[in-house]
């Protein structure tokens, strides 16, 4: 059936609350307002105020009452309005949701899923452009997803709550409107692997989230130099599924990471040395990285786009990775 | 919480401003109101990006509360704070052309509407994330403090930012170190989508200052000369004291939280029931019971703000772009400073 | 704020507790307070390392608290936790293998002094980031509600821990949305080095309940028997009504803050006008005013608690060490639960 | 003369304090309790309450003050106790400290110190051995400092109080008890250059912080193997001296990177990837990194010392690195 990536997990969620009881949502504005992207519209109508809830502006709080009724053995699935205020229950993250079952030698799980926007490229500024799914792929202990396409915005949900431990579900800002097919029995998918989206010989351009449109774009117009690129999809930002990576690299022998967030201790790096730990010896060019601009997302259209990969800088990198001829 | 339209003022109108006081605060509230009309139209028409948040039915608080304030005294507000640049006297060109994005923009067009800066007017800036203001705040006062400057720092925020933790924190800290900032709650009942009943236990907001030992009032946001007064009461003592003070000011926001919001969680006949008690309409119905402001005053109030209105947007239109290639430049303070 | 040691308890004793609750309440304290100077001891010799938090001098707060509770309820304490785990039942040697960093221990060496955990007895851990257990007991409450268990969580913090945000976030929430939480504040006057009268503007840490509209009491927290009955009206209350309830039990920490603490920030005289009023003796000595403790008992009482001690030390000892290779195990929960 | 890490950062914040009236120190236990780690001991006595502030149990207001107080001409030394509760606080410094001088178009500027321990190694478990740098260095607009030497310590502090934005420094908490001589006139250090703190042909262990003891000690242990390794520290983590770096690896051809933080999404990795793009075609091996095992620091000796990076283990991974003979 004809969807959007907000419909697509509004279904997710719709069916967890139908299928599951110890299911309930919580965030800022899911209810009343309909959710400050309209994914979680409709369901307070549905479901009622017990079990979609209306948060105060509180996230560390409410976050962390989120591990708490999870302890007491409901599925909660929290809503962060965006990355940007997911920083105030970065504490309640980082030091219960991933510590609790290892501090407490394996007696506790904390089966909690939270869910938030992310991402720049609406002109929002500074402080509400921020793509941070790094800081959380850096932590042992939690789980981190970033669903691309509208299988992954339908699927992930439920088989995130089919985890026992905390998972972050990443979803970017301008996915939201994506339009596209979606098979009638779509549900969950397996979280482990990384997708190919694209098959290709020349080189492996490797991304996820928000920038997998603007891959896929770019990986069309080089196709149009007979330049046949590969696309990978993440997925999982935690763990990451190298293996694939590492295959795809081996054929390809040329690798550039794709990144909306900032360059330096970013996730772009991390792939860049993962490649260079377990396909050094297949590598004929340097793993390149294409990322954000290291500056605060600025507001003005020109600064801000100047800021972020685009098709056509993507583009540009592809080449560059590749012999003159 | 009921969301009734009437107040008792909790502090008695400014007795006898002159009817000349009384018109140039009209000036600005009827400054706010065009400007943020416009502003809206031109973000219809794609010239404004981004987020916008309008302040229209709130101009009574930014325009009575920076009554109080003497160019000394600072300002940190939030991302609905076109009306305290405005009230503040940041000029509506450099505001407008920030709203296009322009490097005429009073934060050369890196902040857009939710970051105005004015630094020579000690205008701090829009805060968008709720609450990150309110430390930033205690932190001028506290180096006023340290400097032995008697000034205020005036610190806005919603009725939203009252649940987050910096909110209690904040309090504390400005009470416990004998800080002068004057805490404005602009309470518009809404955080969002969320009513004020929905996301405070208890929702008399003034209250919420008793456990810090601080002192509060409430007042009549749509009463631009209670706020007025009740502000500079309250601005007085936190500079008299050195002590912080927190004033509930109780308003409406007639539009949307901002452009992106379908505004469906509160009826029709709440906003207009609201609108009844817009600021401007209680202020000029004074001003004319008075005979203080004669039809040809009014239209020429109107002109005036119209054509100042329509100079800005002049100046954003002919504001520049940033070059990107200095698009680094602002990342860090350049060593020559 | 004068740290003088008398109260007025703001709850009355517990009327004709019987001689042999009173005992038993003796036997818990005493416990607690042996096991922790063989802890201190231990940790003198490098047996146990890392931080440890003794809470000795506040015996009367958990043991007075837990008593109000059901096998069914909910504890959520902090880095100082050890007399909760005790007076919970979470087993002596179970807590002193976990301090050795043994297989044996109640967190399999994985937590260590602040990382107490018993989920069998529904202990949900000592939380070492002060404030971060709040917003957990709040969302266990919630649990309780959306399932309908007539349950109340316990959460223990000190008084340091209402100058963070998360204090203020979650009283409001389980205000708002009626959770059934006892909030039990373990006023012994310092944060670390800072005392209260230095991190709060406004010291009766009970008042602070009133912005949320939820009730609260103080309590003298060195009297067990006043803890316990006012720990038995409130949670009483708090599974009746499914309401918040905040209490404040007044004690002190006759030990440095952790065994770091040089402990130069009170004076000599303050920690000796506290111990004389050192809850173990004041419940001694209302016994022994009843005649219900004659000497015998006491010294059997005493070497009953020694024995308890000595086998937990004699249990940590033999405790096995936890594999390294097993070390990642506990990272995530194995697919097979 | 003899000296201590602790003195030496004391030296520093007493000098700051008495040549700037504008600088002035505040915390928690900064002051009546002398600093958690005893560095600020006695400065409440010789420059009082006004100037030595005991902070309330609350991070986030307590750095948004300073910030706010250094908007206000102040120039303050903010000292969060540790890494770990840093994160309480990091909404103000990255949504506030890092973007003011740029969403203000240039007109603010926050010259703000944030001193705090971070760092394993203690027994202190999960929620109290955090190694987040890497986090900061992420982010633009803030420098991040590792002092790591006695000359460091005392000098990073008034060279980072002579810089007009906001600087991170984060001093390991196993240092503070390191003993050893300082200059009598020590004071202001270079924040740009990373540091070769030893000399070595075979290969570059590049590290920081708390890690460069185990280093210098690896080190030390090879050169009886006759394997020279240079050793580099960092010193400054954002930006980081990669001219340095790649020239060191130039010459080696090989590199170790130890890092007490976890690996993935790691500082290690940044290096890594940095020496991928600019000395790929000068490495004989892939870049290796030596990092914290990927689970929440725990409490049991044996258990946290196996997750730790060790001189053993740095000494076999740089053995490792080199061809068999
Ligand atoms: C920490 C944080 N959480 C959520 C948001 C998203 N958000 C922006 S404005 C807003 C409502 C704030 O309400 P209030 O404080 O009453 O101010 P108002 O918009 O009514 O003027 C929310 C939830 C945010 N900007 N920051
Ligand atoms: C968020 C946070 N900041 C700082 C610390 C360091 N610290 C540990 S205990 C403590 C004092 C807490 O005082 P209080 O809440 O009164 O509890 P008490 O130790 O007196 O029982 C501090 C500052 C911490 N653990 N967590
Ligand atoms: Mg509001
Ligand atoms: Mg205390």
């Amino acid at each position: 059936m004809k969807t959007t990536y907000r419909e697509a997990v509004r279904a997710a969620l719709r069916d967890a609350l139908e299928t599951d009881p110890r299911v309930f949502l919580m965030g800022e504005d899911v209810g009343r307002y309909g959710g400050a992207y309209a994914v979680s519209h409709g369901l307070l109508e549905e479901f009622g105020p017990e079990r979609v809830r209306d948060a105060p502006l509180s996230e560390s709080t409410f976050v962390g009452a989120g591990i708490g009724a999870a302890l007491g053995g409901m599925r909660p699935v929290v809503e962060v309005m965006t990355v940007n205020f997911s920083l105030l229950a970065l504490d309640q993250i980082v030091n219960n949701a991933a510590t609790l079952h290892h501090m407490s030698g394996g007696q506790l799980s904390v089966p909690l899923v939270i869910r938030m926007a992310t991402g720049a490229g609406r002109q929002l500024a500074a402080q509400h452009s921020h793509s941070l799914e790094c800081w959380y792929a850096h932590i042992p202990g939690i789980r981190v997803l970033a669903p691309a396409t509208l299988e992954d915005a339908r699927g992930m949900l439920p088989s995130a709550l089919r985890l026992p431990d905390p998972v972050v579900i990443f979803e970017h800002a301008s996915l939201y409107g994506m339009e596209g097919d979606l098979a009638d029995d779509a549900g969950a998918v397996e979280l482990d692997r990384a997708a190919v989206r694209r098959e290709g010989r020349d080189l492996t351009c490797i991304t996820y989230g928000g920038s997998l449109g603007k891959v896929l774009a770019a990986a069309a117009e080089l196709a149009r130099e007979d330049i046949s690129a590969e696309v990978l999809d993440l997925r999982s930002l935690r763990p990451l599924d190298v293996a694939t990576l590492v295959a795809s690299v081996r054929r390809t022998r040329r690798a550039l990471v794709v990144d909306e967030g900032w360059k330096t201790g970013g996730l772009a790096g991390e792939v860049s040395a993962v490649l260079m730990e377990q396909a050094f010896y297949d590598l004929d060019a340097p793993v390149a990285r294409l990322c954000t601009a290291e500056l605060p997302i600025p507001y003005a259209k020109q600064l801000e786009d100047a800021a972020l990969p685009r098709v056509e800088t993507i583009v540009a990198a592809a080449r560059a990775l590749l012999p003159a001829r | 919480m009921t969301t009734d339209a009437t107040f008792s003022a909790a502090v008695s109108p400014a007795e006898g401003a002159t009817a000349a006081h009384q018109i140039d605060l009209l000036r600005t509230m009827l400054l706010i109101r065009r400007f943020e009309e416009k502003a809206a139209e031109l973000y219809s028409a794609g010239k404004i990006r981004g987020f916008l948040h309008l302040y229209i039915g709130e101009e009574a608080v930014a325009t009575g509360v920076i009554q109080a304030l003497t160019p000394e005294d600072a300002i940190v507000a939030t991302y609905r704070e076109h009306g305290q640049a405005l009230a503040r006297g940041v000029p509506a060109g450099a505001i407008m052309a920030e709203m296009y994005g322009r490097a005429n923009g009073c934060s050369r067009g890196r902040g857009g509407s939710m970051h105005l800066f004015d630094v020579t007017r000690r205008f701090y800036g829009g805060y968008a994330i709720v609450g990150g203001g309110l430390p930033v705040a205690v932190g001028l006062a506290l180096a006023d403090r340290l400097r032995q400057r008697r000034r205020v720092t005036v610190c806005f925020f919603g009725d939203g930012a009252v649940a987050e933790g910096e909110f209690h924190e904040s309090l504390n800290l400005a009470a416990l170190w004998e800080l002068p900032v004057l805490f404005v709650c602009e309470n518009n009942l809404y955080a969002m989508g969320t009513a004020l009943g929905r996301h405070q236990s208890q929702p008399d907001i003034a209250r919420k200052a008793e456990p810090y030992g601080v002192t509060s009032a409430s007042v009549d946001g749509m009463d631009v000369l209670a706020v007025e007064s009740a502000a500079r009461q309250a601005a007085e003592s936190v500079r008299r004291e050195s002590r912080p003070h927190l004033l509930e000011a109780r308003t409406y926001r007639f539009r949307a939280h901002s452009m992106y919001d379908p505004d469906l969680y509160r009826t029709r006949e709440e906003i207009e029931r609201w609108k009844l008690r817009d600021p401007l309409i209680l202020l000029r119905g004074r001003l004319e019971s008075q005979g203080a402001l004669p039809a040809e005053r009014l239209a020429a109030l109107e002109r005036e703000v119209d054509t100042r209105v329509a100079a800005a947007v002049a100046e954003a239109e002919a504001g520049e772009l940033e070059p990107v290639e200095g698009m680094l430049d602002d990342v860090h303070t350049p060593p020559a400073r």
